[in-house]
């Protein structure tokens, strides 16, 4: 196991995650309320509360490289009944960001996914779904994980085969333009 | 003006049959010029016949009245005098058996200061005042001046809401229709000022004043006798010196003082030998004190000065909002 | 006719367009009209705010921008995961330096307040109840139901400021008012696997297979949704939970439009039944059975 | 005058952020000061021994000493003064502790603002005059508020003591919340048998009058002299002729009554006496469901009673009583648990709080003192324990914790064991708080000998399964989700304050907390007085306490009471109000705004009207001082003069280019 | 504002109740909650003790700031002095815009004995918005130049005054 030097924790770590959350994340007194509550709890590889921890404790890597990031859904039920109010889910969503950032992609699927369906909001202004599974099934690998489904969604037209591309498809794609360009 | 004359006598008539139970009776009588009007103190039934209700009668006989405590006295009363009377007895300085009221239904008295401003010259001396019914003619030196009343006559009265005495043993004269209170075009012009501007206005102002005491000691409301923190050598609260700190915090005393209290009869300003715009302060307050406690001083009687009490949740205030 | 913008978002084209067809119908129906965002873009769901905040919400903003160029201050979606977007967005934004950031990726800025309420919401509370329970013409009578609303259509209350969050009531009402009788599910809130049908559909067997189990436990005949995501996961990937946990679920699940539609009596067609996978047949067998006994 | 200044170091708690010997040569500087020096702690043996050695050295006639706040050491100092043999209002404190070292970082800045406040208390000491006490006699009576066990032990500590004792009860009996428990941790004694002889003795003492079914209504005067206005509730019964026999309860038709005594777990008769050992053993009838009172039939207990003390017409009544101290024991409530919807907000019956469980433990209790679960009265095999339940969580505003859940719930587990042998209990806590004598070893004994499961973890969620309820928590010891199938789940709901104490408060002057906890005077020093003189507090109206700590301060409230009523007469604080007759000019706003009724009109000589302050009354706050236009009427020690003194220490006139004084 | 000026301290003047405030203020102190140091604290027995003369002597004084605090509605020590100090204290508030001194230089507020943080809170707002608005004018002339223009001015101008009657 791997043993912590705590004189080496990473207070900037803390620091940038907490500001860019807005969430003062030294309040949490580690009651576990939101592993408790968090469903995925079972997917994950650093249960919710101790992701917590570990930004107390300012251990940037363990954090950013840990599958729990990805497998969050936000589904706020962490932010819901944390007793110190801090929002769980939004912190979640921060290290991800952070993750995403510094190159630390610990789900490889999940991540892909997400990558698809922002691809093809930007090319077509809106989620075009059939086209976005094949994108991802492409990138991933991944042919098998959900082919049993094809019959059943295409049976009952769940699925377009063409993408509803709008006028404004430009406007759309401007704005991950200008948000590249700011980055 | 055979109004005013039957008025006059009627009022004669009046005093006359009380003056026998009362040590005196106040009311005004010519000063040192036909111009000018001075308060009179009735003792006799020579004394009444210099008994004069001109619009050049402008004093608050109510400033008089507490040297009278004890005794049992009248006073001739305009409408914002008998606000004062009506303060002065809601805050028990004066009681209510120890005076006879003689109310004058009143149109308004002059400005000297107006009149003194429209006329050619300083007329220093004035030979003769004739009233007509809506002039003054004034002889100085010989020649005779024209004024119309309407443009001479004190502020106070042109935004008077309260003509009529709201207190009286006798009424005099015919009743006024309702008014509306209004604030003069000068008091929403200051009040406009920015912070530095008012400032600057109250540096020069208070660098004119002298620290006569005039205001106050006309004030009918200014009730602390001899005891007045500002002029005693035993409090702290300022210095005699004449600088415009301390003439300002003299007034600061005076408005503190009044919050709530104040009649606006305008004696302050009237008295003032420099002309401080002194009322500027007292509207000022007033309305806060409408707004804030919906009180105005003097138009009632049993009321208790908002200062004086208070309630436990104050509607108008809303102090926790900071 | 009350006038209200709507959003339908980008499964309402595509996996969900049931449930938009039915709550077009069912809006109809109950007098609210609903006025199309013209050229309507995608919220970015939960993709954007999973790569950054300004991104998701310049990509809201700028729906919430099209209703305010419609005069309108109130935008209604079906989605609860695009109502969340819409609503973060609009949150966020009551900052002014945020306001500044994301409205710097629009080409048209959103400047007003504008607020998202979910379809169910407008319902519930612009429409009166008791017009609803006088439209009732065939009554869903005899049928049990779970009524299961998802994690965020009220979480995080503080932001969705509707329903209780812990323990969601307006949904159980609506289809007791349609003479159904509602279970009390016990997991209304609990997240059924979101968007990892795709990425990681292990984890949405387990979760949505253990919503489905509940269910099972209180012997319904369907279970009601008002999330594409939530209905798909349960409906659409029934045979895949089956197969993974080697369960024999066959349980209906709808939209609530979809039976709020039935028994206000708009034709089937506009409900888009055929949609379902799970087939509905059973449950509707059941309604008419208990319609002839009575 | 010839003024000596003391500044203290306070050890480094002013010197580590004050210059202090910069302070003593800018003060040796000062207006009439003579003297100047500087000690390590002023209020130390030697600390005063160096002020009394100066003031005869150096001749000196007033003292300012800058240290901490003059509500700690004002007292002190003043003591120290009038040993020297000056008067103790020659003396001015400055506070350069908690208003300066304590709470400025930069040490240029506090050096310059502790001189300031120097020569502020300079100032106005120069004009502060020898003021001597007048003494006035007091009520040996003390009202106790709350007959908790905190208001008995106070109650029977000032009557043994030789007080006469009044005692207020809201409920129907006293024994507050201690008499609903079954047993006490650590010695898992029963309650009952504890509490039972000390109620007894309270309906016995023969110094004692207790008003049970009562409230305060109102209260005015003061230290020595409180008078306290009771409301004795109608309780339709006249307990004057009452002896508690029970038949009317016993005939009672309308048994749907809410049984608040046992948590309303069940429901009682309309006319009911609580429990078995009740003080006073009195019946009383519950408007609000007796059939009589509500339509006007029945009137069953008026025929069946056998000494005639039903009073279907009996009205609440007013009593006026005249006390010299106050004890405030009005201990504490439960916090709701409904605030968490995860809980199941009532919907689940099988979710009870802790307190709720005593009485199902309890052998009085409801179920005879058998482990029956709501539901379905069935026996409990998984019980779950869940801590912090309103307490340490400041999503629904308690942040604060509770102090004694840890300990109930390790009772309540071991109790679980030895009812149902076969049980197993799961304790979800946060971190056990167990600091008393014999407590940590209790936790452990639950742990070791009784296998209650402690999991460390808040739970999220209950939902039902089946006939059981899923407690789905945390193990953050194990770093992973656990999940409990139970029978019953039991709730450590916390403390909160009492419903009524923010009103009490007002009445009588005493401050609540931010959470409704009564404010004590000083939190290490003062811990039973308030800031109003005679006012006491006992037990957990201050804040969450166990029982023997309840005691503890029930018995010190008393030795309060008894040592300030010990006195024949009290002396009054002669910071009081006095009128210069000369200025006065009899308008008597004075009289109309003091809120104490402590000045009165007199006519003087000459027969004019002139106010006068009575001593003893006046409290000092100095309303009237303000109303006065003339400032005839001074509030002594604190002078227009003395804070114009302050002002102008503070704002020299010559800041604004004018010369002064 | 240039960090010096942040540096130099304004003169702000307190007027504090003994029982609530002044304890507030000694509960941050104990409690370590650091707060700007340009507030100096009279300790007056009851906020109904603190004439609003004393307030207007202190700002024409020159002070920059006033403060007065004292135990919440209902709570004071004295049953009512919060309560007649609430009115005169809101009236001179209300007033002293037409002086022409900034209303914002005074400020007063409630704090308990037990509100340590509170108190912490409102020094701290306070002293900033007196940074804010800088340290006050003098209402004398600060020279004998200003004081000469100050008379000539007067003078020139006159005894008549347009906003008069």
């Amino acid at each position: 196991m791997k043993i912590l030097d705590l004189s080496a924790g990473d207070r900037d770590f803390l620091a940038e995650v907490e500001s860019r959350s807005g969430q003062n994340l030294k309040t949490c007194y580690q009651c576990g309320n939101c592993t408790a509550g968090c469903p995925y709890t079972f997917a994950y590889d650093i249960p919710v509360s101790q992701v917590m921890r570990l930004i107390q404790a300012g251990q940037r890597e363990m954090v950013l490289n840990s599958k729990s990031l990805w497998l969050c859904a936000s589904c706020q039920s962490c932010t819901t009944r944390c007793p110190n109010e801090i929002d769980v889910a939004k912190v979640m969503d921060v290290c991800r960001h952070m993750a995403r950032e510094s190159g630390c992609v610990s789900e490889r699927t999940t991540k892909l996914f997400t990558d698809a369906f922002l691809q093809s909001v930007e090319t077509h202004g809106r989620a075009y779904e059939l086209g976005l599974m094949a994108r991802y099934t492409l990138k991933s690998g991944r042919f098998f994980d959900n082919i049993a489904l094809g019959p059943t969604a295409l049976l009952h037209n769940k699925l377009s085969f063409k993408p509803h591309p709008i006028q404004g498809k430009e406007q759309v794609a401007r704005i991950f333009e200008r948000f590249r360009k700011g980055e | 003006m055979s109004g005013e004359v039957s008025q006059l006598e009627e009022l004669k008539a009046a005093i006359r049959g009380q003056l026998d139970s009362l040590d005196c009776v106040i009311g005004w009588e010519q000063g040192y010029d036909p111009l000018h009007a001075t308060p009179l103190f009735i003792r006799s039934e020579a004394d009444l016949e210099r008994l004069t209700i001109s619009p050049l009668a402008v004093h608050n006989p109510a400033t008089y009245t507490t040297g009278f405590k004890g005794k049992k006295i009248g006073l001739v009363v305009r409408g914002c005098h008998s606000r004062s009377v009506i303060e002065l007895l809601n805050e028990k300085l004066i009681e209510r058996d120890e005076v006879v009221l003689f109310g004058l239904c009143c149109d308004g008295v002059v400005s000297q200061r107006k009149i003194r401003a429209a006329l050619p010259a300083d007329p220093g001396f004035v030979e003769a005042v004739e009233l007509g019914k809506d002039e003054l003619h004034i002889t100085v030196a010989g020649e005779q001046a024209t004024l119309k009343l309407q443009e001479v006559l004190a502020d106070k009265c042109l935004h008077c809401a309260y003509p009529d005495p709201l207190v009286a043993d006798v009424l005099i004269g015919e009743k006024h229709a309702p008014r509306q209170a209004a604030s003069p075009a000068c008091q929403d012009a200051f009040e406009a000022l920015g912070n530095e501007e008012k400032l600057a206005f109250w540096q020069d102002t208070m660098s004119r004043c002298i620290r006569c005491y005039a205001c106050r000691n006309v004030c009918p409301m200014c009730v602390c006798q001899d005891h007045c923190i500002a002029t005693s050598r035993d409090h702290l609260w300022m210095s005699q010196e004449n600088t415009p700190v301390e003439n300002f915090m003299f007034q600061m005393i005076h408005v503190s003082h009044l919050t709530g209290r104040c009649t606006e009869c305008g004696e302050c300003e009237r008295a003032c030998p420099v002309d401080i715009p002194l009322m500027l302060l007292r509207r000022y307050m007033n309305k806060q004190v409408r707004e804030v406690f919906g009180h105005q001083a003097g138009i009632a009687l049993d009321k208790t000065p908002p200062l004086l009490t208070f309630q436990v949740e104050e509607a108008r205030i809303k102090e926790r909002d900071w | 006719m009350a006038k209200i913008a709507y959003y339908p978002g980008c499964s309402g084209q595509s996996t969900s367009v049931e449930y938009d067809l039915s709550t077009r119908a069912v809006c109809r129906e109950l007098g609210l009209e609903l006025v199309d965002l013209e050229d309507w873009s995608c919220c970015g769901s939960t993709p954007a705010h999973t790569v950054n905040h300004v991104l998701s919400a310049a990509l809201s903003a700028r729906n919430l921008a099209l209703t305010e160029q419609l005069g309108m201050d109130l935008v209604t979606t079906p989605c609860p995961s695009c109502l969340s977007n819409l609503r973060t967005a609009a949150h966020k934004m009551e900052d002014a330096d945020f306001r500044a950031k994301a409205n710097a990726l629009l080409d048209t800025p959103c400047t007003k307040q504008v607020t998202a309420q979910s379809v169910l919401q407008v319902i519930m509370e612009q429409v009166d109840p008791e017009l609803i329970r006088a439209k009732v013409v065939k009554p869903l009578t005899g049928l049990k139901l779970a009524c299961y609303y998802g994690c965020i259509m009220n979480r995080p209350p503080a932001l969705m400021q509707f329903d209780n969050h812990e323990h969601p009531m307006v949904m159980d009402n609506l289809m007791t008012m349609l003479g159904a009788e509602v279970v009390p599910y016990p997991l209304k809130v609990e997240c059924c696997g979101a968007s990892f049908g795709v990425p990681r559909v292990d984890i949405v067997t387990k979760l949505a297979g253990k919503l489905l189990d509940a269910g099972r436990e209180l012997d319904v005949d369907a279970f009601v949704t008002a999330c594409p995501l939530c209905q798909m996961n349960l409906d659409m990937r029934q045979g895949q939970i089956n197969s993974a946990l080697q369960e024999k679920f066959r349980i209906p699940v709808f939209y609530y439009t979809q039976l709020l539609g039935y028994a206000l009596g708009i034709d089937r067609k506009e409900l888009g039944l055929k949609k379902l996978c799970v087939n509905p047949k059973p449950v509707f067998n059941k309604l008419k059975e208990t319609a002839q006994a009575s | 005058m010839r003024i000596g200044v003391f500044i203290c170091h306070c050890g480094s708690n002013i010197a580590g952020t004050v210059d202090c010997e910069s302070v003593v040569e800018i003060a040796a500087g000062f207006p009439e000061v003579v003297y100047a020096t500087d000690s390590m702690y002023t209020c130390s043996e030697p600390g005063q021994e160096g002020i009394i050695t100066a003031i005869h050295e150096h001749n000196l006639d007033g003292v300012v000493v800058a240290s901490c706040s003059p509500r700690m050491h004002e007292p002190t100092f003043r003591r120290a003064v009038e040993r020297a043999g000056l008067n103790r209002y020659m003396f001015e404190m400055a506070n350069i502790r908690e208003h300066v070292s304590w709470i400025g970082k930069d040490k240029a800045h506090n050096t310059n603002k502790a001189a300031d406040l120097v020569l502020m208390a300079v100032e106005k000491l120069r004009r502060n005059r020898p003021l001597v006490a007048k003494s006035f006699t007091t009520v040996k009576k003390v009202l106790v508020i709350g007959g908790g066990v905190a208001g008995i032990q106070a109650a029977l500590d000032c009557a043994d003591g030789g007080l006469d004792v009044v005692m207020v009860e809201r409920d129907q009996s006293i024994g507050g919340k201690m008499a609903k428990l079954d047993k006490t941790f650590p010695t898992i004694d029963c309650s009952s048998c504890v509490l039972g002889p000390k109620m007894v003795d309270i309906a016995q003492h023969e110094k004692i009058s207790l008003y049970a079914c009562s409230e305060v209504e109102s209260v005015s005067g003061y230290v020595g002299n409180f008078s306290v206005t009771i409301r004795r509730r109608a309780t339709y019964v006249d307990w004057t002729k009452c002896t508690g026999c029970g038949v009317c309860t016993e005939k009672c038709p309308s048994k749907r009554s809410p049984d608040p005594f046992n948590e309303f777990l069940g429901t009682t008769t309309s006319i009911n006496i609580p429990f078995p050992q009740a003080i006073p053993k009195k019946a009383a009838i519950n408007p609000d469901t007796c059939m009589k009172l509500q339509k006007g039939k029945c009137g069953i207990c008026a025929k069946v009673c056998p000494v005639g003390c039903i009073d279907y017409e009996q009205q609440d009544e007013l009593v006026t009583v005249e006390v010299g101290a106050i004890v405030v024991a009005t201990g504490y409530d439960l916090f709701d648990w409904h605030k968490y919807p995860q809980y199941g907000e009532g919907r689940y019956p099988d979710v009870i709080t802790s307190l709720q469980y005593e009485r199902l433990l309890s052998a009085s209790g409801p179920t005879g003192g058998h482990i029956k679960r709501p539901s379905d009265g069935k026996e409990p095999k998984n019980v779950v324990f869940i801590q912090c339940v309103g307490s340490r969580d400041r999503s629904v505003d308690r942040p604060y914790c509770s102090g004694f859940c840890c300990m109930y719930t390790a009772k309540q587990a071991i109790l679980t064991k030895d009812h149902i042998p076969d049980s197993q209990s799961f304790v979800f806590y946060m971190d056990i708080r167990a600091p008393g004598k014999g407590y940590d070893e209790f936790t452990r004994r639950a742990m070791e000998e009784y296998g209650a499961q402690y999991v460390r973890g808040r739970v999220a969620m209950i939902y039902p399964h089946g006939d059981q309820l899923i407690v789905r928590g945390a193990d953050t010891l194990a770093g992973t989700q656990v999940e409990v199938p139970a029978d019953l789940v039991v709730l450590a709901t916390g403390v909160e304050a009492s419903q009524g104490a923010v009103k009490l408060g007002e009445t009588l002057r005493v401050v609540p907390d931010q959470f409704g906890f009564f404010v004590e005077s000083h939190p290490k020093l003062k811990p039973v007085e308030t800031n109003t003189a005679g006012v006491y507090l006992a037990g957990a109206c201050q804040g969450p306490k166990d029982i023997p700590t309840s005691v503890g301060q029930g018995s010190a409230a008393a030795a309060k009471a008894l040592g300030l009523l010990s006195k024949e007469q009290l002396e009054s604080d002669p910071a009081v109000s006095k009128v210069n007759v000369n200025r006065c000019v009899g308008c008597q706003k004075c009289i109309d705004t003091c809120p104490f009724g402590a000045i009165k009109a007199v006519t003087d000589r000459m027969g004019r009207l002139k106010a006068e302050v009575i001593e003893t009354v006046c409290q000092g706050c100095g309303i009237c001082t303000v109303t006065c236009p003339q400032g005839a009427i001074q509030l002594e020690h604190f002078t227009d003069n003395q804070i114009l003194a302050e002002v102008n220490a503070l704002c020299p006139p010559k800041m604004n280019n004018v010369s002064f004084e | 504002m240039s960090a010096q000026d942040e540096q130099r301290e304004l003169r702000i003047v307190g007027f504090l109740c003994n029982w609530c405030s002044y304890g507030g203020a000694d509960t941050a102190g104990v409690a370590r909650f650091i707060q700007p140091t340009d507030l100096r604290i009279i300790r007056v027995p009851c906020s109904g003790r603190i004439d609003p003369l004393f307030i207007v002597r202190a700002l024409l004084n020159g002070a920059d700031g006033v403060l007065v605090s004292g135990c919440h509605p209902r709570d004071c020590h004295y049953a009512e002095g919060n309560f007649y100090a609430r009115r005169r204290l809101e009236m001179l508030k209300r007033f002293l815009p037409i002086t022409g001194i900034d209303e914002r230089r005074f400020e007063y507020t409630w704090v308990s004995a037990s509100e340590g943080q509170r108190w912490q809170h409102v020094v701290t707002e306070f002293t900033r918005r007196i940074h804010e608005l800088g340290p006050a004018p003098f209402f004398n002339p600060v020279s004998e130049e200003e004081w000469a223009k100050l008379a000539l001015d007067g003078a020139a101008r006159g005894a008549s005054c347009a906003c008069h009657g």
